[in-house]
Formats: C-alpha cells, structure tokens, sequence
C-alpha cells in the first residue's frame, strides 16, 4: 500500500473533472458556484496535507495511473515544487471566482451560468494535470482541455468584441498545440517514450552519442515555440491584450493569473527534465528566451503606457511581466530558473489582484473602464483602490512587495559576469522605469478628487464592496505583500523544488 | 543527392506530412477566411497524426488486433500500437476543437456579417461593435 | 504498391492545396472531405485500422457535417440578411412616393 | 519627431500587434491618461486587404522556411518501416505480448488506450464534453443571440419541423438507418475484438441520429430523445467512467488485485473494463454528436 498522501495529486485532478461535469446539470448559477469553492477547497485542503507531508523531508515520488509499473503507462510526479505550485494556482482560482463572481452574474445570461463554472473547473483540473504530470502525452491532452475552456472564459460576455477576442485567441492557441504536437511526435519517434524521465535518459544519450542532433534541435524549438505562442510572449502576444482586456473580469483575472502559468510550468518541465537544462542551453534556444523576454518586457510597458482603457493596460503589462519569467529562463543557471518561478508565484497573485480592482473600480464609476471615467474611482471604492495601488506598486518594484523580490532575484541571478548579465540588467532598470510610467499615473488618477463642475463627469456615489469581493482582494493583496517579506525561505523552498525535478 | 531523394522516398510518409503541416499552418495563420483556418487547423492536426502512426509502422507487420488466441502474441507479428492509439485520442481532440470553433463562427457572422477576420477587425475598429 | 502510395500521397497534397487556395468555401469543404476519405485509405495502408474507422465516421462524416451546417447556417443568414434589405429598400422607396 | 516619421513608426506598432489600433508616442500618455477619451480612429477597409497580401507573402515565405528545416528533420530521422527503430522498445514489446493477458482485449490498440493510458482516454472524453458545453453556451438559444425576427423566421418558415418530402430520400435513409445503428452499435460493442470502439462507434450512431432528424425532423428525434435525456446520460455516462477510472486506478496503483474479471479473450463478454467503457463512451459520444447538429441547426436539442 502506497502512503495516502500520495494519492492527492490523482485525486485532485479527477474530483475537479468529475465537479465540472456534475456541475453541467446543476441549474442554478450560484449553485454551481457553490459547487466550485467547494471542489476547490476540498483539493486545496488535499494539497495543503500533501504539501505538510512531502515539504519538510524534500520527497519527490512518482504515482502509476494504471496496472503495471513504471515505463508503461501514464504516471504523475510530486515534488515541492510542484505541490507549492499547484497549492498557489488552487487558491487563486477561488479568490478570482470570488473576486468576480458579482460580473459572471450580470455578464452572463442566467441559464448559461452554470456552464461558466464547469469551464472553471476543467481549467483547474488541466492546470493541476499540467503541473503534475510526468507523461508528455497527457500534458497535450490537458492542454488541450486547458485552451478550450479558456477561450469559453473569454467569450462567457458574449459581446462583438469578446466573440472575436476569442476566435484570434484560439487560432493562435490551436498553432501552438500544433507546433507543440508536432514537437512531440519528433521527441517520440526518437527517443520511443512518452514518459517525461526515459525521455529524459534517451535524450542525454542522443547528445551523448551525437546523433540525432538536428531533429532534436528542432524538437525543442517546436515545442518552446508552442509554449510561448500559448503564453504570449512577445512577439505572439497580439491575441492577449483584447482576450484579457474584453473579458468578464473573473475571466481575465483567471487568464493572466494562472492560465499563461500554466504552459510556463510545462516549459519549465520541457526544459528542466525532458531535455534538461545544460542540453537545452548547449542548443541555444534559451538565447532566444532571453532576447524575446527582453523585447516583451520593453514593449509590453510602452504599450501599457498608450493604453487609456484600464484593463486593456493591465493586459499589456501582463506581456511585460511575462517577459520576466522568459528572462529568467534565458539567463540560464538553477538561481535564474528560481527567480522566474518566484515571477510564476508573484504574478500570479498581483495580476488577478490588479484586475479584480480594476473591476470594482470600474463598476463604482459607471461601469466604465477608460481612466478618465475612474478619477477619484479610489475614494467611491476605498478597498479596492487600495489594493489597485498595491499591486501597481509591486509590479514597479517596491521593496517588501513581491515585486521587488523578483527584481532582486533576477538580478542577483543576472550577475553571473556574460553579456547577458548587462542585457537582463537593463532589461530590468529600463522596464521599472516604464512600469512606474504607466502604474504611478493610474494611481494618481484614481485618487484623484474631483472638484465639482471642473469636468462634465457625474457625481457618484460609494460603493461597498460585496464581503466576497473584499475577502478576495485582501488575500491577493496579503498573498503578494507576504511573498515580498518572506522572499528568502519561499526563495530556498522553490530551488529545493527545482533541484529536485 | 541521390542518397538524399532515397532517403525521401523512405521517408515518404513523414514527407507528405511535412508538406501538409506547412500547408494546414500557412492556411492556420494566414487566411483570412475562418472557415478556412478551420481546414487549415484540420489539415494539419491531419498532418501530425499521419506522421505519428508513420513512427509506428513496421514493415510486414500487421494491425495489433490478436485473431489467434492459442499462443502468447509474438512481437514479430504486429506494429506498434501506442501511436495508433495516441492519434485515437487526438483526433477526439481535433474534432471537439472543430466543432467548438464553427459554433463560434456561426456566432460571429451572426454579429458581423461577414467571415472574414480582417474585414471584422476593421469594422471593430470603426466601432460597429 | 509504390503506385498506390505515391498517387494517395499526392492526391492528398492536391487536396490540401485545393481546399486551402480555393475562392469557394463549398470547394474547400468537399475537397477537405475527400482529404478525409483518402486519409482513411492510407490508415489502412499504415496497419491502423482502428483509424481508418474513426476518420471515416468522424472526418468525412461528422466533421464534414458540422461544416456544411456552419456553411447553410451562413448561407440562411444571408438570404435573411438580403430579404430584409430589400423589404427597408422597398419600404423606403414607397415612403418617398 | 515629424508626422510622416510618426506614422511610420505607428505602423510598425501596428503591424507588431496584428494590425491594432494603437495609441500616440510614449511622451503624450500620462497628459493623455487624464484627456476624455477620442472616438477610436477610422481605418479604411482597403488598407487592411493590401495588408492581406503582404500578410500572405511573408506567411508563405515562412512556411516554405519550415518545410524545408522540416524535410531535413525528416531525412535524419529513423527509417520508415526500420523495426530496430526507437520505438520498438520494451513499452510497445509488453502492450503486445502481455496485453492481451493484462487487459483481455484483443484489439491490442483499444487494450492500451483504456488500461494502461486510461487516464489520458479519460482527459480525451472530457475534451469532447468541454465542446459540447462550449458550442451550448455559444449556439443555445437565449436572450443574446437571438433576435425576435429570427424567432419569426424560425416559425415561419417552419424552420422548427422541417422535414423533407423527397421520397427517394426518405426510402435511402430508412434503408440506410438500421444499417448505420447497426453498424454502430457492432463497432462500439466489439471494440475489443475488432478495430473501433466506443469513440468511433458513438460517431457513427450519431450520424444515424444526425440522417433521422434531417430527414424526418428534428420533432420524430424528440420523441424519443430530448434535452433532459441527452444531459442525463452525457452526465451519467462520464461520472461511471470516471468512477471506473478511480477504481481501476486507485487498486493499480497501490499494487492491490482489482478483481476485475477478464474473461476468455475473444468473447463478447470479456476485457474487463474496456467493454463498459466503450459502450459508456460510445453513448456519450452519440448524444453529443446529435447535440452539436441540433444545436447548429435550431439551437435547441
């Protein structure tokens, strides 16, 4: 008998897909809601007992999905890293159904609300599948699962403007899968296993031997090329600031904050155990990474800066955050990799953060989301312009927020002595700059009071927010402020994880 | 180069596959038609799966369905079967995303009129929506 | 045999190309589910005939449909669409008299 | 920086982001972020179809680039039809020669994707349920997409019963009817004996279904098949699944006897789990195939 924590990880993934599909005959919208928190709190509080078990002693154990033993079937893997990831994208997903689900109410048509919450759950499923999976195989299934219900997130409005943020969104999503299919086939013609650690063993051989060079070289192009059509790194962002930004806001919330994490952490498995890292920088394609990073992380802040619609800003500052994780696996070296992941954790508390103020801050002036209709927005809705200005504050790099942390890694991690050391440095100092020219504005405007008579805006009233909606804005905010101030043991923690992928 | 177009001519499978998943990624990315990405997107996932159950072929070996019961299956008779089986399961997932996708179609040229992405991206921005 | 493949093979690529480079939607769809039919042949050629079954039930068959639904769909539409422009036209021609 | 400098620099930010409307430089934002927003600019429909040519030539110029890296992969790869290749290893060796006394399935390939890769079967089956749910909450009528002229239309036209009155056609579809349900059902129920299974059986019902309705109308399917009995059964058929998928598992896993009865290979009545799941996935697929042309064709089951 296996001990029964590691049951958890099988567990958690097929009691979401069995909630999303139970979910589909529950009629009622907030009955299905009910639904959700539940699952979700029942596999948080599974993963929260395996992350006691597991964490303290650094175990790493890998669990059979089938009758026979290790190459012949489908496995998953647990380790620390994996587990605080999957704990992490669990909690942020209930705190940005909560943060949101007064939108999903008004935004969706009464009978179809049900239907938004199986795409929630399936999400988390595939996310959980992506993060523990050892079988590259199913990770493509649950991409799959993962694409599809993102894009039903993005078109649950239903307007003009979603209906076609989401068929550019899938287009694009469907050549990454290709692209990454593609590279699978490939892997597996020439190694002839799917699990991710004999590929790994035949993969050292093949660069051992020297054989087999340039259909790996490709390999690895088309599948990181998948990977980053999927997570909209720059240049193949051009689908992402209109899906996140027209959204309802629980659904660009969910899509910054954990669906582009997602493909990041199974990259992060591409690189670090199917190829492993020193074969993956000898082929030079983290050189790319990086110089693409760089160029996200620049453009992604000029054009966060000429954006006047508050979400479509936050959207295009998430191209820019997500070139920082790219930077961190282009420098190369276990402390880099340790730094992007920290960005994965980071990031994906103060981007929902972000967009479920923005949300409020919207909703308390009118419904209207150009900055100019959100002037003095901060003082009709008190809380959420607080956590506005947090998390705008940490994404420009304020020391104690979790922003700064990342930074420091990042260029602790940088000075390594190469050219690529003053390329990330910067990439850093000119793109804080930049993301202070564009958050530091928005603050000031939303804590801007208006005089009476001096514009033809209406005068407004205070909003309260829901206790839902305070709950999830406080914890993001508390989640992001506590990953600043306690940079150094979740730093050792996710390099412990990384070494022992 | 007569090595080469050997080598090709071996190959020829995986070769035709090559050529349909550019053709399927040009259609994919380029077209302006949706329904035309659609096929694109179909010819390619089309592509992929040719090449897929092209790794698992082996020369005069037959389907993996045992008729013959009375002695343990011998490794010389069949092919391969995890491709055959890792392409079942694909072709679920491309026809779902087909179908997910011409729904969406229909629901955008119900709003815009017309099934051409960049005509629609123009009347975006003119503000028709 | 080589005949045979080589004359699948090419078929298939002509498809593709037809159905991608075709002005006609109808075209590319009956071109795609010839792709299909084809497509089936050469499972059978590979040894996997679970294949060949289930991209004639779903390639030819099922996806086929639902394109041909899109495109009817599409076409109805339109016809709506033009039926009402020309009620507006006519309605606005007997306002003006 | 002059106007015709500026421009040119706006189309390239443009031709960056996929053609998007994009705002003045960098210095006028924070001015600007306080400025009551302009109506977004109008762009003429003739700049965007030049733009689909050069659009269309970079895009074949690229592709060209992949065929040919592509073709050269293909050239190093193992040799088509090579039984020394690397996936002939000791994986697909026990799939053939244990399979059939590990699963009970003759057909090794339905063997494989139902036991030992059940967990991805399980992923694929969800897939086809997400689309299902996706084209539902696209294409079901509700207050949104539907218009009360389409609604007139839908009557009127007699859209709701259309039926067809050819009766060379209703005579082809009533031969051919029990021929496609009987089809079906044989390649769902023998999925473990023959090629197919329950993905390629289901398919096949619901063509069958799919004839019926087009031919007879889509009120003689609901006779016997409405949207009550679609949700019941795509959702009893998964959760039956997926309890024989936790089982199966958590017993493998823990090394534990499964008292999963094989059977005699080549009976009807043998493999196990493969059988039931065949036949549930076929269901689910079946109804779901009906479900997607009703909802594209009237938007309600």
């Amino acid at each position: 008998m296996l001990p029964w924590y590691q049951h958890i990880p099988f567990f958690s993934i097929v009691l979401m897909m069995i909630a999303g599909i139970f979910t589909s005959i529950v009629h009622r919208g907030r009955a299905a809601l009910a639904v959700h928190l539940c699952a979700v709190s029942a596999v948080l509080a599974g993963n929260a007992a395996l992350f006691a078990n597991i964490v303290p002693a650094g175990e790493t154990f890998t669990y059979n999905l089938g009758i026979v033993g290790h190459p012949f079937g489908n496995e998953l893997v647990c380790g620390p890293l994996e587990v605080t990831l999957a704990l992490t994208f669990l909690t942020v997903m209930a705190l940005c159904v909560l943060g949101g689900y007064k939108g999903i109410f008004e935004d969706i048509e009464p009978e179809k609300q049900n239907l938004y919450f199986v795409m929630c759950d399936l999400i988390m499923a595939s996310l959980l599948a992506m993060v523990y999976t050892n079988d590259a195989f199913t990770a493509y299934v649950f991409i799959e699962i993962n694409t599809i219900s993102a894009c039903a997130l993005v078109m649950a409005k239903d307007s003009g403007a979603t209906l076609v943020a989401t068929i550019r969104y899938l287009m694009m999503s469907l050549l990454g899968s290709g692209m990454f299919l593609m590279g699978l086939t490939l892997l597996y013609h020439i190694t002839g296993h799917l699990l991710i650690i004999d590929i790994h063993e035949q993969v050292v051989h093949l660069a051992e031997t020297g054989s087999y060079l340039l259909p790996l070289t490709v390999v690895m192009g088309l599948m990181t090329l998948g990977l980053c059509l999927k997570s909209a790194l720059f240049p193949f962002h051009t689908w992402l600031p209109d899906a996140h930004g027209s959204a309802t806001t629980s659904s660009s919330a969910i899509l910054s904050g954990l669906v582009l994490k997602g493909y990041i952490v199974l990259l992060i498995k591409c690189i670090f155990s199917i190829f492993g890292e020193h074969i993956f920088r000898s082929f030079h394609v983290g050189d790319a990474l990086l110089v693409m990073g760089v160029a996200a992380m620049v453009y992604g802040s000029v054009k966060a800066m000429g954006e006047t619609h508050i979400k479509r800003m936050i959207a295009y500052s998430s191209v820019a955050q997500i070139g920082y994780i790219y930077l961190g696996f282009g420098l190369g070296g276990e402390a880099a990799a340790a730094a992007a992941i920290y960005q994965i954790l980071v990031h994906a508390f103060t981007k929902p953060l972000l967009f479920v103020c923005a949300g409020e801050l919207a909703e308390a002036s009118g419904h209207r989301k150009q900055m100019y209709y959100l002037r003095g927005a901060g003082h009709r809705a008190k809380l959420a312009g607080i956590g506005f200005t947090v998390g705008g504050l940490s994404m420009i790099g304020l020391p104690l927020l979790g922003g700064f942390a990342v930074k420091f890694f990042l260029a602790d991690a940088a000075l390594s002595g190469s050219w690529r050391m003053w390329v990330a440095l910067g990439a850093l100092a000119v793109s804080s700059v930049l993301n202070a020219l564009y958050y530091l504005p928005a603050i000031i405007q939303i804590w801007t009071i208006r005089e009476h008579g001096a514009d033809d805006l209406p005068q407004l009233p205070a909003v309260k927010p829901g206790a839902a909606v305070a709950v999830s804005i406080v914890l993001l905010a508390v989640g992001g402020i506590l990953l600043g101030v306690f940079c150094t043991p979740v730093g050792d923690l996710i390099s412990t994880g990384l070494s022992l992928l | 180069m007569s090595d080469f177009l050997s080598t090709l001519w071996t190959q020829r499978y995986m070769f035709t596959a090559v050529i349909l998943f550019c053709i399927g990624a040009f259609s994919l990315v380029f077209n302006p038609n949706l329904i035309k990405k659609l096929i694109g997107f179909d010819l390619m996932d089309g592509a992929i799966y040719m090449m897929l159950t092209s790794a698992g072929y082996i020369e005069g070996r037959i389907a993996p369905i045992v008729t013959d019961f009375s002695a343990t299956p011998s490794v010389e008779t069949y092919i391969n079967p995890i491709p055959t089986g890792l392409v079942l399961t694909g072709i679920v997932v491309s026809v779902s995303v087909t179908a997910f996708a011409l729904a969406l179609v229909v629901r955008i040229y119900k709003k815009y009129h017309t099934v051409y992405l960049d005509v629609i991206m123009a009347s975006m921005k003119k503000g028709v929506d | 045999m080589a005949f045979v493949e080589v004359l699948l093979l090419g078929f298939l690529v002509a498809c593709a190309l037809t159905a991608v480079l075709h002005r006609s939607t109808m075209i590319t769809i009956l071109t795609y589910m010839g792709f299909s039919v084809v497509m089936s042949v050469i499972w059978m050629l590979l040894q996997a005939p679970d294949l060949a079954i289930t991209e004639a039930a779903v390639g030819a068959g099922v996806s086929t449909a639902l394109y041909f639904l899109t495109l009817q769909k599409i076409r109805e539409l339109k016809e709506s669409e033009d039926a009402e422009e020309e009620r507006r036209r006519k309605a606005g021609e007997e306002g003006r008299k | 920086m002059n106007p015709s400098n500026r421009n040119r620099v706006k189309a390239f930010f443009d031709w960056v982001d996929g053609e998007e409307w994009c705002a003045k430089t960098p210095d006028e934002v924070v001015a600007r972020q306080e400025k009551k927003p302009a109506h977004r600019s109008s762009n003429d429909l003739d700049a965007y179809r030049r733009f689909r040519r050069l659009n269309q030539a970079v895009g074949a110029l690229f592709c060209i680039t992949l065929a040919v890296v592509l073709t050269m992969v293909v050239v190093n790869l193992p040799l088509f039809g090579d039984p020394s290749n690397p996936t002939n290893n000791e994986v697909s060796a026990r799939y053939i020669e244990r399979g059939i006394a590990e699963t009970g399935s003759a057909n090794l390939v339905g063997g494989m994707i139902l036991s030992y890769r059940v967990f991805d079967t399980f992923g694929e089956s969800s897939v086809l349920f997400l689309a299902a749910t996706c084209v539902t909450i696209l294409l079901r009528r509700d207050r949104k997409n539907t218009t009360s002229r389409d609604l007139r239309e839908l009557h009127s036209d007699g859209l709701a019963d259309r039926k067809d009155k050819d009766i060379v056609l209703r005579t082809a579809v009533l031969l051919l009817l029990p021929v496609s349900v009987m089809v079906g059902f044989y390649v769902m129920l023998f999925g473990h004996l023959s090629p197919g299974g329950g993905f390629s059986g289901g398919s096949i019902l619901g063509g069958g279904m799919i004839l019926y309705s087009r031919t007879f109308g889509s009120d003689s399917v609901r006779k016997f098949f409405n949207e009550h009995l679609y949700h019941l059964v795509k959702v009893v058929c998964l959760m039956c699944y997926g309890l024989i998928l936790i089982y199966y598992v958590f017993t493998g896993s823990n090394g534990l006897d499964n008292h999963i009865w094989l059977g005699i290979p080549g009976n009807i009545i043998s493999s196990g789990i493969i059988m039931p799941i065949n036949v549930l996935v076929g269901f689910e697929v079946a109804c779901t195939i009906y479900a997607f042309y009703a909802l594209f064709s009237e938007g309600e089951m």
